[in-house]
């Protein structure tokens, strides 16, 4: 648990509109500066081998852009990552190492190419990268198949011919074809039906444990998070804003956005829950709040909140969060 | 005991596709009483959307409500053709759909949509129509309702979106309310807001109000009464406690076994194997059979209800006994 | 907004110069307009003279840059046969083009949008099955080709109207036009109907997949679900979110109107632009064929600038991306 | 994709649009074959045929004599006949004070016609048509052989007179189904070889044109960008402007003849395909299964061809079809307006335009059947476009 | 015919085609119409047109008849061999009213060379004019620089114009002192009035319509029709279709297939005469090799006068002409028309002969023939590329591998100037109403400081046929000018330089009642058209 895997410092990513270069000039004569996204702002996080950190937030808080730059699909605008100490850049090129992060994808339809053969999906890589010769790949792939549990037969079909939960499975079956150490699940259960969820949450957690992988799953289901994380990140329009262990976090909340998750959360009870009216809408990430992004909506805001970004700060051992005016409850 | 606001009797929709007659909603009966949630849980494909459409007699082609009855407050809808339906569409009935971002025309003013619901029904000044307008959007705690109606429906947020199209189903003051899963496409803080609202408007003005959802989690804190439907059919039907606490229908069980929450961190879920059968090929039983445990032969033949108490109703072989 | 108007104002400056150098040296490779002016008995140097005279013996790029020099000026030039300036023939010509592209227009859009609309509403019914049965054969059938039936049909073998040419004409208001007198309805009711023909028929197939993939989106249920009457429901919510996709293709369409014109104007012989291109490339007119390419490249310019202002009247959600694409 | 095929295979209309357009391209294919002559033969094209009606049969035409023949008080003197000619001699013989027989000798001959020429001012014969504008009379297939030349009013002394006599031809046994254009072309082949000229350049330019606009498309939608932004702008460049004024601003330039069509409407028609790809290459690179191959670090060739390219296919193909079918409908209206293909060998669009002169004089069938094959291969080929178009979209498809 | 009876009264009742002119005007429907009202602007047939109906010239130069008839000229002497004494018709006045004197001739002819940016100028018509002097009493000299027999029959193309310098102007041959001249947009949109002929323009849309307006101050027979409306209708269907429909009275160059509908219609009369248009094939016998054939050795067989001999043989001039042509067009031997000035009558058309055209191929060297283009305009002369057509199939009957190619005027004829072509087919006229222009502009040596061949694009060159038109431009004497010609034309026809197809007919298609004259230079006269 000392050593980490995965090192993230400092991440962010903007983006700006109009990469059309007569935009740009029309922009430039007529004086506007087009905005700047900021989808992800000054991210740090570190990840031990073995470790499920899970990720969550409402939409727009940029944590679907984290896992993606984790995983190497988006370039990040500054920022540093290291995998086992070493920088990203070079880890991704060489192209076989490059593949110990892998991704699983929320909508298990447009996840799957639906021109390809199951087997081509899950194999593709494989052959592509020297994993496993040709020759060899029916086998690999049953494999695999066996696996998440689907029938061998399962790799002569198409992506329309399986349902949601197998949909995802092949998804789970092709990530981990090319021997991934992390695993990104971004949103991996969200499209599921209740019945099908537990199923697949069911196999993340089985081969958690058969292989040893370190998992960042992303969600905004509370409760799912809740079963499957060591440890979890909340985040707020592009800034983590509280991170600690899966238990702190859902028993002692500090950060007043996290608690207003967890009261907003819907839980099975017998008790009609009386509903608070809770302020304000979540603000758009073109034209964020200054100051702490969450003052317009915080029941604890104070003047300060609207100027000072706060910084991380430690409450508990491994328990941060980015909070001026926060007490332990 | 209230007379029943809304009677639906072994309701029957069906699509009548290439492919085959796609047989939605099978033998669906429920009440539904003033003052009163009742939510209807289901998973995709299980007939609880097309239960409500059938309702506001929208039922577009090819399906067509195939047998039943629907009765508001005694009227019976089903042999009302759909210019008839109008005056109880938004009037008597009104209905908040999923998506906010699709559910208001996105060319016309909040104020036209609005509008025309009243217009349409009643021949009122355009000045009380206004009035009324802003009255709707300041009780469902929309800021500065007047600049709202101005608006177009892309430079408000979904949760503002939402809370017009919740304003203008209570803007006639219907009987009822189908609300089908208004929740679900937004964020947790923002679902809580709006379920705030709901729940006032239905306590103030004493509403009948059904709730179509997926997430058993929000329908428990929410419903006073809760159905269970699955591809199709009724499964099991009775209050939240009921339900939630004394489930007997294996399928209700397994579905809230199955939701993490309910489970211990780390620990493996309780899981339902297998998948919901195609609604194209259902026989006369069970259509939950194929996966259920305690399933029999008989199960694939037939399913009678059973009635366990007033409220408490079930479709099933092999119950839990408790 | 400035952004977006100016970035349209420098896409059009470039596209209107590559345009022109495309079309000016195009028709330099094509052959000496001097021979097929001047007389075959002519003498030779009556030809060097004429050749001079028509600015033919500079360079090319020296006759370009005089050429753009000027057009920057408003003068296009002089038409080699004409010896009139170029704007103004265009001018002459354009009255009797536009008439008759508007009546097509006008033909076009009464016809197609409520039986697209119809079509889109009722798809399965035997009138819409009649409506894209005949919208299908419209696009299919070549202009020049029905256009000839239609002559046949009305002009031959049941002569009630005249083909060929314009009629009478009369100025009410300050305007000429042949559509203030009954000779001259008379004359463009055949070309222009044949003319909307395609029209009619794309605007028909665009209206009703618009309808279709409209009428079937959650607010018209909504719409419905709040008891609105059908008739009001497919005026205030189906067509006008049909509109959008539609605007684009009218606006490309009022183009092609004029474009096709080329086709009708020959057939029914319609003295407008169309016929003058035919005849202007037929002779190498050179400073005709530049400036009415160009012309006509400017007038699509501007039909698109009317387009995409159109847009943020009929959709609201335009205004705020137009100035900026988010993606 | 069986699904698809299964869809398709119920519609019937679908199916027949499929099968006629087959039927066109077997045409094409097999035109040299199936037609019974070659249109484009010239050595083989004999003017007698010209404007033959529908199902005339082909005739070798006739021995022509032309004699001048002078009538001096009473007495007919004419040129000698060439030896081995069918008829014998040239006789003229009055009948009476103001009236000529001419006729030939022997009587027996069966004659298509005998025409008189050149006769003085007050002469004409009796039961012949006059040319219109020339100085001659025209007596088809006299009974008995004979000419009757009359007078208005006193018979001139001398009468000079030019006499042609065609003898009747004799059929070769060759029908013209679809009659003769004014070149005595066989319009069954004549149709024939003009679908096999559409439809070679219907495929090859829509052809063409698909794999340019794709690759640019593609490219587009990968690089994004600057070099989005100029494929896009000139895509837009070319969108703005109707078909048919590029492809007769490009003729106009370069003239004409079967490759410049060809390239013309590769011009106009490449900016759809690379217009369709981009948005639909856009649209699937913004799916996740292409995150996920970039995950799994394949290269970006592969992305584009292996995993884009397929899904864009099934609209990249409609566009193909209905395509096909402009081409056609451009290349006959660019023929028509005279800037198209050569004159010798005819695309449908020249046949219809060379039969309209024809039409004020009733000869209906050199424009009337071309036109009927175009329009109904245009039909049939945007037919089949519809559907599959239909077939893509859940929506229209029902 | 009853069909189209009750279509007329259909449209009557339902008036929405006009049914018939008014009585005082006549409608005319070209092909094409002029291109300018400046009678100095543009020289093309078209413009001729307009110019004998709104300025007259000294002569006219009758293209029915051949003759030379007076008109600003009374009447003329040739002083000596280089002088004519031109008398001015003492009547002639301006609309204006002004009498015609000697000065608007002299700044008439200065300012042919002078008009602003002229496409083609009138220039050659005025080439051998050396001086104009005002002789008094309403008498003009005009020298020439060489004897001139044709000095009339050119300067009747030149219209009169009204001097407005305001003095008599020095004649030379370039600006004869004066810098400012009547400009061609003033005569375009009526400020300028030509004014001294029949009509008067009074409205003028180049490329769709012209209404004349009859000049009542005209000095002479005055025309009958007060109002002539020109209509430009260059489609021949649409030409058609505006004379069936009862849109136009009179309509030029009837479209060869239409002929019968007109007729049929029963209510009009055909007009025509043969024009002096000859269409002809012209073989390049200059170049070696030519472009446009192969497989014959690398040479150019037409350099063989046999092969020549051959191609004159091998066309069936009969069949052309009245299949092709419908009867309307003159199967031609030679150059000039018959009956125009300088027609050889002892030139007949070749026969057509294809057994005797192979063997003298063969003969040649060339016993399977060669390949070879055939170029043609595609839109220039009546069914000019039916044509031919005719003329390929009938050129590979003699075993030719012929292909045809096509091109639109715009470019064929710089494409013919250029030397592309091996055989080209094209047409020339004779613009003066005689034959020697004729020749020299085809059969001449081609020597473009001369003017001679201009439309000579095959390069043929005969010193003998040379020598015989050198001599005929200098002889006055008519009789021993004609032998000239018509010995230039049996040279041409020896040397096999031309193959001559035929002369196009020009017909009118004339709306019953009305009388219109066909005119061999294919120029319409509305002047002499009246009610019959």
């Amino acid at each position: 648990m000392q050593q980490t895997i995965l090192e993230v410092q400092d991440l962010s990513r903007s983006f700006r509109s109009g990469r059309d270069p007569l935009r740009r000039l029309a922009d430039w004569l007529s004086g506007i500066e087009p905005p700047v996204v900021r989808a992800v702002e000054n991210v740090t996080l570190s990840i031990s081998p073995g470790e499920t950190l899970g990720v969550v937030g409402e939409s727009g808080c940029g944590k679907s852009t984290l896992a993606r730059m984790i995983a190497g699909i988006l370039p990040i605008s500054s920022g540093r990552m290291r995998f086992r100490g070493e920088p990203y850049e070079s880890l991704l090129s060489r192209k076989r190492d490059a593949l110990k992060i892998q991704m699983v994808f929320q909508d298990p339809l447009s996840s799957l190419n639906p021109r390809l053969k199951v087997r081509d999906i899950i194999g593709e890589a494989a052959v592509v990268h020297g994993i496993v010769p040709r020759s060899k790949i029916r086998d690999y792939v049953a494999d695999l198949l066996a696996r998440v549990g689907l029938p061998p037969e399962a790799a002569g079909r198409y992506p329309h011919q399986f349902s949601g939960g197998q949909r995802q499975r092949v998804g789970i079956a092709r990530a981990l074809a090319v021997n991934p150490e992390i695993l990104i699940c971004d949103e991996a259960v969200a499209a599921l039906d209740v019945s099908v969820q537990a199923q697949v949450i069911n196999l993340f957690m089985d081969i958690k444990r058969d292989r040893g992988l370190t998992m960042v799953f992303i969600s905004h289901d509370l409760g799912v998070i809740r079963h499957l994380c060591d440890r979890v990140a909340v985040m707020y329009l592009g800034r983590v804003v509280e991170l600690a262990k899966t238990e702190d976090l859902f028993a002692a909340p500090t950060h007043p956005y996290t608690r207003m998750l967890l009261e907003g959360m819907p839980r099975i009870s017998l008790k009609r829950r009386e509903f608070l009216p809770i302020q304000g809408e979540i603000p758009s990430p073109l034209a964020p709040p200054s100051g702490c992004h969450f003052h317009p909506r915080c029941p604890i805001a104070t003047q300060q909140c609207r100027q000072v970004r706060p910084e991380l700060r430690e409450m508990a051992p491994g328990h941060v969060h980015r909070c001026l005016n926060a007490v332990a409850s | 005991m209230t007379e029943a606001l809304l009677d639906v009797e072994k309701l029957n929709t069906w699509f009548y596709t290439r492919k085959g007659i796609v047989k939605s909603v099978r033998d669906v009966s429920f009440d539904l009483r003033r003052g009163e949630v009742l939510g209807i849980v289901g998973e995709s494909g299980s007939g609880k959307s097309v239960t409500g459409m059938s309702i506001m007699g929208q039922i577009d082609e090819p399906g067509r409500i195939v047998s039943g009855s629907i009765k508001l407050a005694g009227e019976e809808l089903t042999t009302l053709s759909f210019t008839q339906m109008r005056h109880y569409r938004g009037k008597r009935i009104a209905m908040v759909f999923q998506n906010p971002l699709m559910t208001l025309n996105p060319v016309m003013r909040i104020r036209d949509q609005m509008f025309e619901a009243i217009g349409e029904h009643e021949n009122v000044a355009r000045k009380e129509i206004h009035r009324r307008c802003v009255d709707a959007l300041s009780a469902v705690g929309i800021p500065s309702p007047e600049e709202r109606l101005n608006a177009y429906p892309h430079e408000l947020s979904g949760g503002m979106r939402q809370r017009v199209v919740i304003a203008t189903a209570l803007l006639l003051g219907p009987d009822m309310i189908i609300a089908d899963e208004p929740t679900t496409a937004l964020d947790v803080t923002i679902q809580a807001q709006i379920i705030y609202q709901i729940r006032r408007q239905i306590d103030q003005r004493g509403l009948g109000m059904i709730w179509i959802s997926h997430d058993l989690s929000t329908l428990s804190e929410l419903a006073d009464r809760i159905m269970v439907m699955y591809a199709g059919a009724t499964m099991e039907i009775g209050t939240t406690e009921e339900i939630i606490g004394l489930a007997r229908h294996p399928y209700t069980r397994r579905l809230l076994e199955s939701v993490p929450s309910r489970n211990k961190p780390g620990e493996k879920l309780q899981q339902i194997p297998g998948n919901m059968p195609s609604l194209l090929s259902l026989g006369q039983g069970c259509p939950f059979a194929s996966r259920c445990e305690r399933a029999t032969a008989i199960c694939n033949e037939t399913v009678a209800p059973t009635q366990l108490s007033d409220t408490h109703r079930i479709w099933c072989n092999h119950p839990f006994e408790d | 907004m400035l952004s977006f108007v100016l970035k349209r104002l420098l896409q059009s400056v470039i596209v209107m110069l590559l345009l022109s150098i495309v079309i000016f040296v195009g028709l330099w490779l094509i052959g000496n307009p001097a021979d097929v002016l001047i007389s075959s008995e002519a003498t030779e140097a009556d030809r060097l003279a004429a050749i001079k005279a028509l600015g033919l013996d500079k360079p090319l790029w020296q006759q370009y840059l005089i050429f753009l020099g000027n057009a920057v000026q408003g003068d296009w030039g002089t038409s080699f046969v004409y010896k009139e300036p170029v704007t103004t023939i265009l001018l002459q010509r354009l009255p009797a083009s536009v008439e008759l592209a508007a009546v097509a227009f006008v033909i076009a859009i009464t016809v197609s949008i409520p039986a697209g609309l119809y079509a889109g509403l009722r798809p399965d019914s035997a009138p819409a099955r009649a409506i894209m049965a005949f919208s299908l054969v419209g696009v299919s059938i070549p202009t020049f080709w029905q256009g000839m039936l239609l002559i046949i049909a009305f002009g031959i073998a049941i002569p009630i109207l005249p083909v060929g040419d314009r009629g009478d004409i009369a100025t009410y208001f300050g305007i000429t036009s042949s559509l203030w007198t009954l000779d001259g309805w008379s004359h463009v009711v055949l070309p222009a109907f044949s003319l909307a023909l395609l029209k009619m028929s794309l605007l028909i197939r665009v209206t009703r997949a618009a309808t279709v993939e409209v009428s079937h989106l959650d607010f018209v249920t909504f719409a419905y679900a709040k008891g609105v009457r059908a008739w009001k429901v497919v005026i205030g919510h189906i067509l006008r979110n049909a509109l959008i996709p539609l605007v684009t293709v009218i606006g490309i369409e009022v183009g092609n109107l004029l474009a096709y014109g080329v086709i009708t104007e020959t057939v029914f012989s319609w003295p407008g632009l169309g016929k003058l291109l035919i005849n202007s490339i037929k002779v190498l007119d050179r400073p005709l064929i530049v400036a009415q390419l160009t012309y006509t490249a400017l007038l699509f310019i501007f039909i698109n600038f009317v387009v995409d202002i159109l847009y943020t009247v009929i959709d609201p959600r335009v205004k705020s991306v137009m100035g900026r694409q988010v993606t | 994709m069986d699904e698809f095929g299964r869809h398709f295979a119920e519609s019937r209309v679908a199916v027949a649009s499929l099968l006629v357009s087959l039927a066109f391209l077997l045409c094409a294919i097999f035109a040299p074959v199936i037609a019974p002559t070659n249109p484009y033969d010239l050595s083989q094209l004999q003017l007698a045929d010209a404007l033959k009606p529908v199902d005339s049969p082909k005739v070798v035409p006739g021995e022509e004599l032309r004699v001048r023949v002078t009538v001096a008080n009473g007495t007919a003197t004419f040129e000698d006949l060439p030896e081995g000619s069918v008829i014998k001699a040239i006789t003229a013989e009055a009948c009476g004070e103001k009236c000529l027989d001419a006729g030939v000798e022997p009587a027996d001959v069966d004659l298509e016609s005998l025409q008189i020429r050149g006769l003085p001012p007050g002469l004409s014969v009796e039961g012949a048509s006059k040319h219109p504008v020339q100085p001659w009379w025209t007596v088809a297939a006299p009974a008995d052989g004979k000419a009757r030349i009359v007078a208005e009013g006193a018979f001139p002394s001398d009468v000079s007179f030019l006499a042609i006599v065609k003898s009747a031809p004799h059929e070769t046994g060759f029908v013209f189904r679809l009659g003769t254009d004014s070149f005595g072309r066989d319009m069954l082949s004549a149709i024939l070889y003009g679908i096999r000229i559409s439809v070679i350049v219907g495929l090859v330019a829509a052809g063409t044109a698909m794999v340019l606009g794709i690759g640019l498309g593609l490219l587009a939608a990968w690089m994004g960008g600057t070099v989005d932004a100029i494929i896009m702008r000139a895509v837009d460049f070319m969108l703005g402007f109707p078909a048919l004024l590029v492809g007769l601003a490009v003729l106009a330039i370069l003239g004409n003849g079967i490759d410049k069509v060809v390239f013309a409407i590769i011009i106009v028609q490449w900016s759809y395909y690379a217009r369709t790809t981009r948005s639909v290459a856009m649209a699937e690179l913004g799916k996740e299964y292409v995150e996920a191959a970039k995950t799994l670090r394949l290269s970006p060739v592969r992305i584009m061809l292996r995993h884009v390219l397929p899904n864009c296919l099934p609209q990249v193909i409609v566009l193909f079809t209905l395509n096909i079918a402009s081409a056609i409908s451009l290349e006959s209206s660019l023929s028509f307006l005279g800037v198209g293909l050569p004159l010798t060998q005819p695309s449908l669009g020249m046949l219809i335009a060379n039969g309209y002169e024809f039409i004020f004089s009733q000869k209906y069938w050199i424009s009337l059947y071309p036109g009927i094959v175009l329009l109904a291969m245009i039909v049939a080929v945007n037919l089949l476009g519809d559907r599959l178009r239909d077939l893509n979209n859940p929506r229209l498809a029902r | 015919m009853e069909k189209t009876k009750f279509g007329l009264a259909l449209a009557a009742a339902l008036s929405l085609a006009p049914i018939s002119a008014k009585a005082e005007e006549l409608r005319v429907g070209l092909a094409a119409i002029a291109t300018s009202v400046d009678p100095h602007f543009h020289r093309a047939g078209y413009n001729f047109d307009l110019r004998e109906n709104i300025s007259d010239a000294l002569v006219y130069a009758n293209g029915a008849t051949g003759e030379v008839e007076p008109r600003l000229a009374a009447s003329w002497e040739i002083t000596s061999d280089t002088n004519w004494l031109v008398i001015l018709e003492p009547k002639a006045k301006f609309d204006n009213g002004n009498p015609l004197g000697a000065d608007d001739v002299i700044y008439s002819l200065c300012r042919v060379r002078n008009v602003p940016n002229s496409p083609g100028l009138y220039s050659g018509f005025i080439e051998t004019v050396a001086n104009v002097t005002d002789a008094g009493n309403g008498k003009i000299m005009i020298e020439s620089r060489e004897p001139d027999p044709n000095l009339l029959r050119n300067l009747s193309n030149i219209g009169i114009v009204e001097n407005p310098t305001g003095r008599t102007l020095t004649y030379d041959d370039k600006t004869c002192g004066n810098d400012s001249w009547l400009d061609t947009n003033g005569f375009n949109n009526g400020t300028v009035s030509a004014g001294i002929g029949h009509y008067r323009v009074t409205k003028f849309t180049p490329d769709v319509e012209i209404v004349l307006q009859r000049n009542d101050q005209y000095y002479g027979k005055p025309a009958h029709y007060d109002t002539v409306v020109i209509k430009a209708l260059p489609d021949n269907s649409a030409r058609i279709a505006a004379l069936l429909g009862d849109s136009v009275d009179v309509i030029n160059s009837v479209p060869i297939n239409a002929v019968e509908s007109v007729q049929s219609a029963g209510k009009f009369h055909l007009s025509s005469t043969p024009s002096t248009l000859l269409i002809f094939l012209l073989a390049d016998q200059h170049q070696e090799p030519t472009p446009k054939v192969s497989d014959a050795d690398g040479k150019n067989p037409f350099l063989d006068p046999r092969v020549r001999k051959a191609l004159n043989l091998a066309i069936n001039r009969n069949e052309i002409a009245e299949t092709v042509m419908g009867g309307m067009a003159q199967p031609a031997g030679q150059i000039i028309l018959d009956g125009i000035f300088g027609h050889n009558p002892d030139l007949a058309p070749y026969p057509y002969d294809p057994a005797k055209a192979k063997a003298l191929l063969a003969e040649a060297g060339y016993p399977n023939g060669f390949s070879l283009v055939l170029s043609a305009p595609s839109d220039r002369y009546v069914n000019g590329a039916q044509v031919a057509q005719a003329v390929a199939a009938m050129l590979s009957q003699i075993g030719l591998q012929v292909t045809l190619e096509t091109f639109p005027r715009s470019i064929y004829f710089t494409k013919a100037s250029d030397y592309e072509f091996s055989l080209y087919l094209a047409g020339a006229a004779a613009d003066t109403g005689e034959g020697l222009s004729q020749m020299i502009n085809l059969a001449g040596t081609r020597d473009p400081d001369r003017g001679w061949g201009g439309a000579n694009r095959g390069r043929y060159s005969s010193e003998v046929t040379d020598k015989h038109l050198a001599q005929a431009q200098a002889t006055l004497d008519d009789a021993e000018r004609e032998k000239l010609i018509q010995a230039a034309s049996k040279q041409v026809y020896e040397d096999d330089g031309y193959v001559p197809l035929y002369h196009e007919l020009g017909v009118w298609a004339v709306r019953n009642g009305i009388q219109y004259e066909a005119n061999a230079n294919l120029i319409n006269i509305f002047y002499t058209a009246r009610p019959e």
